[in-house]
């Protein structure tokens, strides 16, 4: 067993030292009726590393992968190019084989890069603070929330009918046991975000209004009317971003007034992965809310020589200190996401992301005209980004499934995301990214040419 | 000549500023100890480490009025700056992969390469959440097939995928018990654990909306049977208990613990953080556990990354399995399916709802799944074996020269304890872990559990040979001795790492949190 | 306490054993620098970290009497323990992607990790020799766009690709002279090299059977025309010359000392080593050479992996084209052919033979394209300009505290040279050196080119930020008066590398090339 | 230009401290008229990444890799199974981009991995001292009987007819050079070497007797008896072994009196790769040949607080000392391949290579029975440890295309490896390790079965 240095001889040796007379000895506090008796049934023996990588690279080959084929979903997770040194060094076993770092004089090589990696988001978001990451997206959303409610001692969320569907019912799952009302709404299919419908929802038990930007529709609400109209009645904005790349083109969230920012930060440098590990980003814009904010923080200092270093920081607000009072329960978050992430960002800079930003833009662009122009094809948005919506002259889920089988990945159905809700059905969302060739959309409009006919 | 250093590094120096041990050197590098600035000392708004098309005017622009026009503030560099940053960085900590990491409660054991390499594989890693599930069935059948795993490992008959981490399964189980109070319309107020459990527990217990109280504790470390039925009634929705629990000890008393709490009405959750001292021995399932959750991270050793991420499944008795949250994966006659909210209706109306966007951690089912694919049912049986012999080693190895407050109750399992007492006036745990971190180990974990003074809770894992082991007690020895002398040194110690001891106290108290240009401060 | 240290590390001492800078560690370890023994000594023969089926009796046997008997005496190691050995020697290394590596000569510069990925593509990595040609096409694809490309930035006709290093290559090179003068029955026995040449070429010229004889250099440090001409003769086979030379100097007569070897009935070799200087920009086949190799590991960014692997493709000019080796790549109407002795016959008859089994190095053949292709034309031709804008930042930041001998023979190329003059009595280059090594820096190339007295070579590369060559200037400054004040802490640096210096001559008199069990000894 | 970190403004700076005007005036030495106006012409610009993996993957995409067919090629290129932590060491950037360890204090991680390396190659060849690596399996031939000519005094070497073509090919093609004479030969196509053969070329004028083992038709000559005939007369006996991992079942050259012993070292750790680059291994049995050797030496020492290190030692040997008097040219090896191969060593240790080999023989065993035992195929090899020769009724070298056209790759024909010795023409060489498996030898059986028909 090739990960287990004990030998037998070793075994008998330590048995000695610990005076115990076999291993058994060792389980004497679990009760026999408790104990196996020997390998588990049911499962398989130990099996040699080619035998277990032939298994699942089985397994692997029964996936289309998205490089494989024309590809166009995004709805949350973005297919970008990841640089090959991003996952080199998130292969750094001191990175990757290393704990959060609790013992700062070691774990400097974590700490630094968490600090980096704070600032970037920080700035990313036009956010005075951001702490070292959560989960995902849609769990920040949650605790942006739950925060707000700390924040203003109000628990009504008033959540825009844009947000994507997942972060929706996170939320409203969450609510259910904490005893906060949640104000959802379908989405309105219209070329532009129906903000007067979101303000006009806002109210004064209003803890927060949670925007998306760009929404889910891939449109561009103007934020600021919504930051202005919630924060004339005492509640928070939160805005939440899945698609990182955007902010290298559009104005921040914090610039506009929004108060709370979280996202996905899954489209630099993490990949898709079916779904997990992502990586949830939260910021605040006002620093005088960082000790509401949930999860950890890295903050600068000096050691005994003067010298600055990090550590981690504001503990008072986390679990393994405040136990029941803490911000949040949150312990293991998505620290090596946020590596990959801080890296890429590095490797794009200020220069790198606008550029790329402005090609995802520019193939946005291109892929709406061409599919719009499809008879039985309308394009929905006024404005979008990277992503936006069809309508088109057929039940698109169906369509998607179709193309599939034709190995084109057309998009994200609305009645993929909204399931039970015919006024949806005949919407797609297409997502468009810089890995998207000009030949890729003609792929696709010509196979969703086959479909409309 | 040795102006520029701008590290604030110097040698040891003598009274009258001699320096000793070496020189000062120009750089503040010492040979291979390098230091490196932040991204935003050394990078600039104008330097990329990607080539793209430059943009033109004449690129469109829908943006509906959003479009950017200020600064971000991102710097960037070059590849081969970026490589050296990160690389030079990453040398500044400690990780498995240099030695043993015995933080307790933890389980930071070898992670595999070939886990990495099939997390890789296309097909899971350039997969999309979203895709036709026609073509993502080789990704429902690693978590299908982990979840098999799973149950079968835990005599579970059911569980959750999604929850992100640990502390995340633990909300996981502790919703799943909520809701199916409240199914049988049953709203009980507390959640019962013992002070000695995990700062997770009480938070989660919170964060759902119950109150919480603790379990007494006896003296050899583990649950107060009759304590507990004492606190037992109405009221209480649950008790949180891990097993085996934060002292290293197996709760011998668990399924009488358990008969109670269903006598009472209640629900067991079990914390399986520590599931490694067990698993392939032992069955949770058989001890009446209603939910548990399994850190991947921990005994399946997905790595911990620096933090995360990591994944957390929650395995549930029947009684709970209905309330199970979405999204959870099927096998039917024509393939896999994944059940969300849109089919959960038919099969499943009694879910809490949903955890979070998408499916769970693939990129930790993966590697899970090789593992456990490698080690099959025999050296599933072997870790857990070898894990708690290499505890019991070390506990019987250092019981004469540290506190080890619970060396009578009987062997421990994956993890010794000790405490501080017989250490020197003035000498702490902080000091014995910051004289280890000098002898090239990492520190176990300090002042956990609570319910131990000064308390070093040591856990080596399986993948630790024989030799690691002896040179890690050689040298816990040596530092012991030092703290229980009184050795001044230590006070001052680590004295050979990129850092002396950090003031974490001004950074709580002035916290600086982000990068500020000091051209602007 | 403090016994077992096996590794022998002790902190510094003062005169009666008191240590100073920091206390002993038990294990010998100071934080994260730590010592690792041996794999005979950790590891075991019973121990393994592979899992295989156990050799069983009834395995069949038809060996035919050569099995074996005796034990082989190789250690095992479990995974876990293989990758943290490995892990920590790793860590004893200095590295591009820790800091600059300005070794002269070699071209130490930024590996990008798109090149490490791309030559693990399954169809490339896994890929056997000798699979019918219908099965690797995109393989030969891969050498035939490389010889093109190679062939297009040298100006030259043809190219030899299998050639398996530097060294390599200028056999190859020097064997196609030799056949193309033997072809026309001109038995010449006398190769021309500057005394300033790398070793491997003397060794080449006298590997191939050659008579090695000396070039006489200007004072200005570059071939001097005059007497090489005075030189030149019916037994002169060949001339070797590194162009730009090994001074760092490109040698303004090239093209008429080529016309002169011509004019003699001799051929060009020129050592292409140093073609970082001029990638891009200059083509050697315009300045009348008829072979240079060109090393993919230096100019190509082909990782040197701690000393090799390399590949040191050839190009030719016609003359010596037909006598180029086999085997190498042609483009026909339905594919790639890859042209071995079988066919060489027809279109290749004067070739002089096969160098190395199967093609060359693949594995360094898909980095150098990859690189190729991200730089592009006009990339490449910034290269060549950055590595010598950065060289000369170089010669001019220190030439005012250390002795530049050439820093009149106009601009340098991509390498600067210095040498001890002006140090004080006692004080050599590699006290220098390894001052450098505390800084954090790898030192320069020491001691050659051979003319110049304690040479100090620096090569810093284009791929070095301006913040980088700054930080090399301090150090360098600061560490070369320390060679001119006489600091005497530079004779026994480096101070804070994992290991003091080491005793060179005791290894040489006392050899020990392998380890042997000391129990056994 | 992503690798290039000077900015515009860098270069302007660094221009002035120089004092030049611009870039060009740091070429005034090259004559203008051997300086080019611009980007070279006939080669693309610069790409992105994304662009140029595209590009690169489309052309591995034209290769059928090993893996995915069934697979029995071998004739000095063997496909084992390689642990990935191999590959993940290989990668750490202190290994993959240091030079040649040169400075000793800060390259101890190489140096002492050159010696592990150097121990476990004696070991395998039952040698005293190996060396640092060559190039490869071919040119360490050459280099082996070059250092024979130097200990011999002589220049005659005996070509064993059952060694490598290629092998063959390069010792011949370097002796037209150095004056030696090479006394080859065809291999005879009987179950047994041919021991008897060789022996009677050994002459008072040889210097060396140069054997392969297991030779190129997969046959184990005894070296005992070659050994003896060759010392009777003088003359160094070389061994050359091209799998390794035979080593593992069958009794090492040195223990059978070879003098010098090299060999290719690719099987264990360094993977295909179309040829290169591989490992030459280098070693000899007597500890008094050492200063003849080619080639780099580690060596053991200590600093000057006693504790152990390691150099490069005995470089007197070597060009960049010795010069025109140096044992060899050789200046870069195979380094990274050393460590790929000693990481794989010692994952496998004493225990794993023995079961490696055994697996290897079972599997051969299987194949060669099954092969065999269909019509128009026969077994030459007496013995033989994972690779043997078939003798087939038919063109072996037109059905291993025709094979490769249905995606089986079926061996290496002596047609392919001896082209122009029709008598050659029936045979296939087939090898077989613990990556094939039954069904490819199914597979493998079927498919000649067709074609044999
Ligand atoms: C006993 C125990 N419970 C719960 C947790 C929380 O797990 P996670 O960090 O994955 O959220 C931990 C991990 O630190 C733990 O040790
Ligand atoms: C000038 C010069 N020529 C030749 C060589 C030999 O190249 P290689 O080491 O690849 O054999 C080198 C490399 O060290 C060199 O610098």
């Amino acid at each position: 067993m090739r990960y287990l240095p004990l030998t037998d001889a070793d075994r008998s040796a330590m048995l000695e030292v610990i005076g115990a007379p076999d291993v058994d000895a060792l389980f004497v506090d679990v009760p026999p009726e408790a104990q196996l008796d020997g390998p588990i049934h049911g499962l398989p023996m130990h099996a040699s590393e080619m035998a277990v990588e032939r298994h699942m690279a089985g397994l692997a080959a029964q996936n289309m992968a998205a490089s494989s084929v024309p590809f166009f979903l995004g709805a949350g997770a973005y297919k970008h190019h990841i640089p090959a040194s991003v996952d080199h060094i998130i292969q750094r076993g001191e990175f990757l084989t290393a704990y959060t770092p609790y013992q700062p004089e070691i774990a400097q090589g974590t700490l630094q890069m968490l600090f980096e990696f704070q600032t970037q988001v920080a700035r990313l978001y036009g956010c005075a603070v951001a702490n070292a990451s959560m989960y995902d997206g849609s769990t920040a959303c949650w605790e942006a929330v739950a925060m707000a409610g700390r924040v203003t001692r109000r628990s009504r969320a008033v959540l825009s009918g844009a947000l994507h569907p997942h972060y929706t019912n996170v939320v409203k799952t969450m609510a259910k046991f904490t005893g906060d009302t949640i104000a959802d709404a379908q989405p309105a299919i219209q070329p532009k975000a129906d903000n007067a419908g979101l303000i006009s929802r806002i109210d004064d038990q209003t803890s927060c209004v949670v925007v998306q930007y760009p929404d889910i529709l891939g449109r561009l609400p103007d934020l600021q009317e919504i930051a202005d109209a919630a924060h004339a009645r005492g509640a928070l904005l939160i805005v939440v971003n899945t698609e990182p790349v955007a902010l290298g083109a559009i104005t921040s969230p914090g610039e506009l007034g929004a108060d709370i920012v979280v996202g996905e930060g899954q489209s630099i440098g993490v990949g898709l992965q079916f779904g997990g590990p992502y990586l949830g980003l939260f910021a605040v814009r006002d620093p005088k809310h960082v000790r509401q904010m949930p999860g950890r923080l890295c903050g600068e200092t000096v050691d005994a020589e003067g010298k600055r270093g990090f550590v981690l920081t504001l503990s008072t607000r986390e679990q393994h200190i405040r136990r029941e009072k803490a911000t949040s329960n949150i312990c293991t978050n998505s620290g090596l996401c946020a590596l990959a992430f801080s890296v890429h960002m590095t490797l794009l800079g200020e220069k790198g992301l606008r550029a790329l930003a402005t090609e995802n833009h520019r193939l946005a662009c291109i892929a709406a005209d061409t599919l719009s122009a499809l008879p039985g094809v309308r394009l929905l948005n006024d404005a979008f980004f990277n992503e936006f919506t069809l309508l088109l002259d057929g039940d698109a889920r169906q369509i998607v499934r179709d193309l599939a089988a034709e190995n084109v990945l057309a998009g994200v159905s609305l009645g993929r995301l909204y399931p039970g809700h015919p006024e949806l059905s005949r919407g797609l969302l297409v997502a468009v990214t810089e890995t998207t060739t000009e030949d890729d959309i003609h792929a696709l409009a010509a196979a969703l040419k086959g479909k409309l006919q | 000549m040795n102006a520029p250093n701008k590290s604030g590094w110097k040698p040891e120096m003598t009274a009258d500023g001699e320096t000793i041990g070496g020189p000062a050197t120009y750089t503040g590098n010492r040979a291979l100890m390098l230091d490196e600035a932040l991204i935003f000392e050394i990078g600039d708004r104008n330097t990329t480490g990607v080539d793209l098309p430059e943009p033109d005017t004449a690129t469109p622009n829908r943006l509906g009025g959003m479009e950017r026009a200020a600064a971000i503030g991102l710097p960037g560099l070059s590849e081969p700056e970026t490589v050296r940053h990160y690389t030079r960085l990453s040398r500044q900590n400690y990780a498995i992969d240099l030695g043993l990491f015995p933080l307790g409660s933890c389980t930071m054991k070898h992670n595999p390469r070939l886990n990495e390499k099939v997390a890789r594989l296309p097909g899971f890693a350039d997969l999309h959440p979203m895709a036709p599930t026609s073509t993502t069935q080789g990704a429902l059948g690693v978590i299908y097939e982990l979840a098999e795993w799973l149950k079968t490992l835990t005599g579970m008959p059911a569980v959750a995928m999604s929850p992100k981490a640990g502390a995340h399964g633990e909300l996981c189980g502790i919703l799943a018990i909520r809701a199916a109070l409240e199914a049988r319309g049953d709203a009980r107020k507390v959640v019962l654990c013992p002070e000695s459990a995990h700062g997770t527990n009480p938070a989660t217990a919170a964060f759902a909306g119950y109150e919480v109280e603790n379990i007494p504790a006896t003296p050899e470390g583990r649950v107060d049977l009759a304590a507990l039925e004492a606190r037992l009634g109405p009221d209480v929705a649950a008790v949180m208990i891990t097993n085996p629990n934060t002292c290293g000890l197996f709760e011998r008393d668990f399924r009488k613990i358990a008969d109670a709490v269903h006598a009472a009405g209640a629900l067991v959750y079990c914390d399986g953080a520590n599931f490694n001292a067990i698993v392939g021995r032992v069955r949770p399932g058989d001890l009446g556990v209603d939910a548990m959750h399994i850190n991947l991270h921990k005994t399946f050793s997905t790595p911990h990354g620096g933090g995360g991420p990591g994944s957390g499944p929650v395995v549930f008795s029947a009684a709970l399995a209905p309330f199970a949250p979405l999204p959870f994966v099927e096998k039917t006659a024509t393939g896999y399916e994944l059940v969300e909210e849109e089919t959960a209706g038919e099969h499943h109306q009694q879910s809490f709802g949903r955890m979070t966007a998408f499916h769970g951690q693939m990129g930790m089912f993966t590697r899970a799944l090789t593992y456990m694919l490698s080690h099959g049912a025999d050296g599933l049986k072997q870790v857990s074996e070898d894990a708690v012999l290499n505890a019991n080693y070390i506990l019987r190895s250092l019981e004469d020269v540290l506190f080890a407050p619970y060396a009578d109750s009987g062997p421990c399992m994956h993890e010794a304890l000790f405490g501080d007492k017989g250490f020197a006036e003035g000498m702490t745990t902080l000091d014995l872990a910051k004289g280890l971190i000098d002898e090239g180990f990492h520190p176990m974990t300090m002042y956990f559990p609570l319910v131990v003074h000064g308390a070093m809770l040591v856990e080596p894992t399986e993948t630790e040979s024989k030799a690691a082991l002896d040179q890690f007690i050689g040298a816990m020895r040596s530092v012991a001795s030092r703290a229980i002398a009184g050795d001044q040194s230590l006070k001052t110690a680590p004295h050979y790492a990129p850092m002396r001891r950090l003031d974490e106290t001004l950074a709580a108290r002035k916290p600086v949190l982000a990068w500020t240009d000091p051209a602007l401060a």
